[in-house]
């Protein structure tokens, strides 16, 4: 990709596979080697059935809280194949994929979802908001947006520090309309930081159609704004994802500055568990992105490169409902709470006077009258 | 009389005032279609059509800068913020402008509108679905602040809110949202802003709370009542401008006070009401006035019901001050 | 003007006017009537005599603060001149001859500055921080671009109404770097809001250059982000922002949206009475920018037409003088200070107890211990 | 020793600091090349170069949240917002980010950085040049909030401030940037944070403040002297966490207590102050605590000098609650 500012009339939608999953544009096939084509595809298939059984689960009351990122697997996996292991990553809720590929762990993984005692956050946050610093996956929080410029700051300091470093953000589309994303592009199209923006355009945003969101046509396009390429991928073709994405991140590590990806894929499921979407949308939509799904894409592309068969896929299969299996068994096995000292610690390094001393209250109290509950 | 929750109250209201009034627009995310994401505008879009319902992009500040706009040119905006947890990206123009145009435009600029927003913890919701964030805007000269603890109050004080000249902050309760059910009139009846109640008359001690933690409040009066504890209960309901008269009345009575609330200890509302009490009722005060409040840390997700006052902790703080 | 989205490669800068004055683009002539032609002129002329002499005055203790327009006489009153008497201004604290063009008397003008017992806003704003609702004028604050998004709400409004008010809202270029310039322009290509975005690129965010502001080339091409026309227009021709800014008004009438202006000009002065550019800036860079000054180029431009003689000049000159130095003195007469009570005024409606509680305190100690000062 | 102001005191920390660690890097409007509208950074981009000392675009949130993010990383940025007024756009990511990054991720993420910005009212400013937001701060779990008084405990404190392991908020009385002069060491010394200073001993009663108040404090403290009142002046210096010790042990001498603010009434520190007397010295109340505060009301531009507490009203104060 040349180092000039994309023209918005140039933004073409890049595609290496076609919808049977054959490579139609050689030249962009990332050559991805056969090793980590399986990878990829043995991820995708683990999301979705994570995606499955913790919904499932969810409704069964036994998990609080889950986003399922069905039909956006292949965005997760195509870019986070193109990460470096040193590279940064401030990911949205719907990334769980880049943090499996990178090696965190699925009794970790449950664990962040319960809540639980062994949960590495210590029970403090929502299911899906997970944080692993170990592999760089900067920790997550509702407020859409807010990692955006987080992220620009941070490749800002791997520019100073001169380590090779690159980071990347990912963000929905209707992350694209808050303060946050306008100021990260803009300080990152000044600093020519070392930043990948990668907006997974689902089309909806909760109930919010992309037509409502914002008045462009793209949001590729949107890049022009801050002097930085913009990229239009198909985001349910992983090796097109993986192409811009490495593009972006030698266009980072050359010194040439931030690039802004826009991913088109489709939020197939609810927006998390609490929605409702036949509420606001045509159930006919979701049924039609079914027929562009990202894993059987894949799934047909090792197919034809002749590194998928019925019997691996059996197995892929068995192999991860055992792990799921044994993980969540793990996780579901530990105890339900954290301390409740752990509550006071952490606001701060040192704990202040005032947290000790509610620290102390709240277990007099606790030890005066048991757990809480109704009995109180 | 139907009987109704604190959605359907909400709603009832939000109806009623865009019948009588034309000026009432609603705006903000998933509003419309969807009537947000726990119904309260429900069915609103469908009567009174897009442009008087608006889903808007995913801007906070958006939501209020604009409904500024609206205020300013004469409308009167409703704005919905999804969670209250979400409206700091808005503070600025909530602070620096709603609260202030009125004063730096010499008058000439009311902004009268009703920002909307659930509020509170106990409902699973982690750091950022859970917060009480009140004392942020009560330490706001020129903003309102109210907080109904049950349905027929936030139909009343929203139609106040709504026809009130000044920006209002309309905390919702939405651990409550459809628990709290009880008898509302079908019609308008408003419930005057800058007015509490008197939830339970008792002797022996004042109790302060507002919204959800009302009710956790009444399970502890009944539990400082079988330890011979008298309560009495105020629902601040207006937390600015605040009815210093019921407040002080009641303390002057009791010599004792205790205050609930679910937001962190540290500046929280429950600071200022010690020290207007200590400005104004010193020499009653038989027993140094207690906090029950939310701990000074993030809100969490395994340990909220440890986090927030329960009726456990407010009634030991009953007890221990009527016997101080 | 199409009503299709401006392609950034084709913003041009739109000039009417050469450097001479001389009309160089006929189409685009505004064909303003001869009596607002001589009235742009003399706004201009006065504008520069109150630069002049109001920041002359700070200079010598008369007055508390203060910021020039000097060299962005031409976007003010070029676009002051399309709107209608209807039409609603949300301004940033640039734009004084824009209130003054509308009728904002000087009096009031100059009684604001000074904050006194006659300001209409009762003393309460910083110098500058006007606010004139019968002209439609709406209230400054300080924080930078504020009003964009306000500006869109207001003309969502409008919309709503279908009273066929348009508004226009000014700011700098610094400002789109903020928040609000962000959500504004989103909103308003969201709505087709009937809204002008009135950008004074005059090359400086107090000591920051338009090169550390943004990575884009211009500001126009930043409507490309919100699907919205963007226009480059010199902003040192009067004309030219004319002619760009009734095309914006009727496009915001006929529905067709909001357009983005970019007005490319200069601030020839430190950017406020407290500011000193020696410390940052090369002073020939002004000096360049004094060779393309825009009330010369007017002008010229009258002259060429006939419109002007040095009579006529002397004959203005001599008027604006004396109308100003005869509002000054009678603004100066007031009592310097409005009535203590006014400050627990306007903040509600009603006034609440506390407030009625502080003014009594405030003004019983005032009464013990006479006017606040050293002897306190 | 030289003597410094509290822009030069402020200098000369980031300087040393600079130096010391190379982690430190500066960003904000206007604070390279020029130094900053205050001067504060003057002649650091000359020393240090562009990358650490970082003009940015005009964005309080961009500002915080690309310091946020090279925080995270591993640097330690020392943000300056140009007047606290306009931090408000930057709001969501102190309160929901920076205050939250430690905690949220079970302690995997610190987020160390110091937010200078100055503060106060009295330089003819206006609305939004004036305020002291402090309590937004103090009512903000994960903040620390730093408010020096004068050059020593400036330089001292912000070194403090800048070696933290957590955010801090480093509010500068920028009335007094110039005014207060004093003696300061040339090297690097730390003045620990969370360590309140008797400023005067007394035995009638205890003031407390902060910032630019102390010096309005120490002249009302001669007047009080002179009406036969001996007052013990603390200096709070950290408001979050606070010194509270030093607080109690004082009120519990003098049994008496007066706060004085700038910023609003309603819900400011001060209210916390009484809260926490109340809490933990209530029997030795011999006097109701007061507060004598800026009204809640926008920052007035000419009426100034009657809205910012003076001498004369702090006096008043501190001799009717000696003589209660
Ligand atoms: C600042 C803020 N406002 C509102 C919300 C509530 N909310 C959570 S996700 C969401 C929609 C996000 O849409 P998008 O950015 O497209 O991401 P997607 O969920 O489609 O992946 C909203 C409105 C929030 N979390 N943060
Ligand atoms: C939100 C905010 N941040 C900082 C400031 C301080 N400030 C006042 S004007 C200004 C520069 C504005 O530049 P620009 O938008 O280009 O307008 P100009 O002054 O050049 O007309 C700054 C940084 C402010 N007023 N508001
Ligand atoms: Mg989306
Ligand atoms: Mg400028």
């Amino acid at each position: 990709m040349a180092a000039a500012v994309q023209k918005p009339n140039e933004t073409p939608l890049v595609r290496v596979l076609d919808d049977e999953g054959r490579v139609r544009d050689p030249k962009r096939d990332p050559e991805i080697a056969t090793g980590d084509l399986k990878r990829i595809y043995r991820h995708m298939v683990l999301l979705r059935h994570l995606d499955e059984r913790l919904l499932r689960m969810q409704r069964q009351g036994r998990l609080g809280f889950y986003m399922t990122s069905t039909g956006e697997e292949a965005t997760q996996l195509g870019s986070a194949w193109a990460l470096a292991d040193q590279d940064w990553i401030f990911p949205s809720y719907r990334e769980p994929g880049v943090a499996l590929w990178r090696g965190y762990g699925l009794e970790e993984f449950f664990c962040q979802l319960f809540g639980n005692a062994a949960d590495p956050l210590k029970g403090r946050q929502m299911p899906v908001h997970h944080s692993v610093a170990r592999i760089h996956f900067v920790s997550i929080s509702s407020p859409v947006g807010t990692q955006i410029p987080q992220a620009v700051g941070a490749a800002r300091a791997a520019q100073i520090r001169r380590d090779g470093v690159a980071v990347a953000t990912y963000f929905g589309d209707g992350a694209t309309s808050t303060s946050d994303f306008h100021v990260g592009l803009n300080f990152a199209g000044v600093w020519r930081a070392p930043c990948v923006f990668v907006c997974r355009n689902n089309g909806w945003a909760i109930s919010v159609p992309l037509s409502k969101q914002t008045g462009s046509a793209t949001i590729a396009q949107k890049a022009f704004a801050y002097g930085i390429p913009g990229v239009r991928v198909d985001g349910n073709d992983a090796l097109a994802v993986a192409s811009v994405m490495r593009e972006a991140l030698e266009r980072a590590r050359a010194g040439e500055g931030p690039t802004l990806i826009e991913a088109v894929t489709y939020r197939r499921g609810p927006h998390s568990s609490s929605d409702d979407p036949s509420a606001y949308r045509d159930p006919s939509e979701p049924k039609r992105w079914e027929k562009r799904d990202p894993v059987e894409r894949f799934r047909k592309h090792l197919h034809a490169r002749e590194l998928w068969s019925e019997a691996w896929e059996k197995e892929l299969v068995e192999e991860i409902q055992r792990d799921v299996a044994a993980a969540l068994e793990a996780a579901e096995a530990m105890p339900p709470k954290p301390p409740v000292a752990s509550m006071f610690e952490d606001v701060y390094r040192e704990m202040p006077w005032h947290l000790a001393e509610q620290r102390d209250a709240l277990q007099g109290y606790l030890a005066r009258r048991g757990p809480v509950g109704e009995a109180h | 009389m139907p009987v109704m929750n604190i959605i359907q109250a909400v709603n009832d209201a939000l109806r009623l005032e865009m019948k009588r009034d034309e000026r009432v627009v609603v705006l903000g995310e998933d509003v419309g279609k969807f009537g947000g994401v726990f119904r309260a505008t429900q069915n609103l879009q469908e009567e009174f059509g897009e442009e008087r319902v608006m889903d808007t992009p995913l801007s906070e500040t958006g939501i209020i800068a604009t409904a500024i706009g609206m205020a300013i040119y004469g409308l009167r905006p409703v704005p919905e913020i999804q969670f209250v947890d979400f409206i700091w990206s808005a503070f600025d123009q909530i602070v620096s402008e709603a609260a202030k145009f009125r004063y730096r435009s010499g008058g000439q600029y009311p902004c009268p509108m009703t920002i909307r927003t659930p509020y509170g913890g106990g409902i699973k919701g982690g750091h950022y679905h859970s917060q009480s964030p009140e004392a942020y805007f009560t330490h706001t000269a020129g903003l309102k602040v109210v907080i109904p603890s049950g349905p027929y109050d936030a139909k009343g004080l929203l139609l106040s809110s709504i026809r009130d000249e000044d920006p209002v902050i309309f905390m919702e309760p939405k651990r409550i949202y459809r628990e709290a059910r009880e008898e509302v009139p079908e019609g308008e009846y408003t419930v005057p802003l800058g007015e509490a109640k008197i939830a339970r008359e008792g002797r022996d001690v004042t109790l302060l709370a507002w919204g959800a933690m009302l009710h956790t409040c009444r399970k502890a009066v009944e539990k400082a009542a079988e330890a011979g504890v008298d309560v009495e209960l105020v629902d601040l309901r207006t937390l600015l401008p605040l009815d210093i008269g019921t407040v002080i009345e009641s303390v002057k009575k009791t010599g004792r006070v205790v205050i609930a609330h679910e937001a962190p200890k540290t500046c929280g509302y429950g600071a200022e009401l010690i020290a207007l009490v200590n400005e104004k009722a010193f020499t009653s005060l038989a027993a140094p006035p207690r906090r029950v409040t939310g701990y000074d840390t993030p809100f969490p997700y395994t340990l909220e019901h440890e986090y927030l006052p329960d009726a456990g902790r407010i009634e030991e703080a009953l007890v221990e001050t009527a016997r101080y």
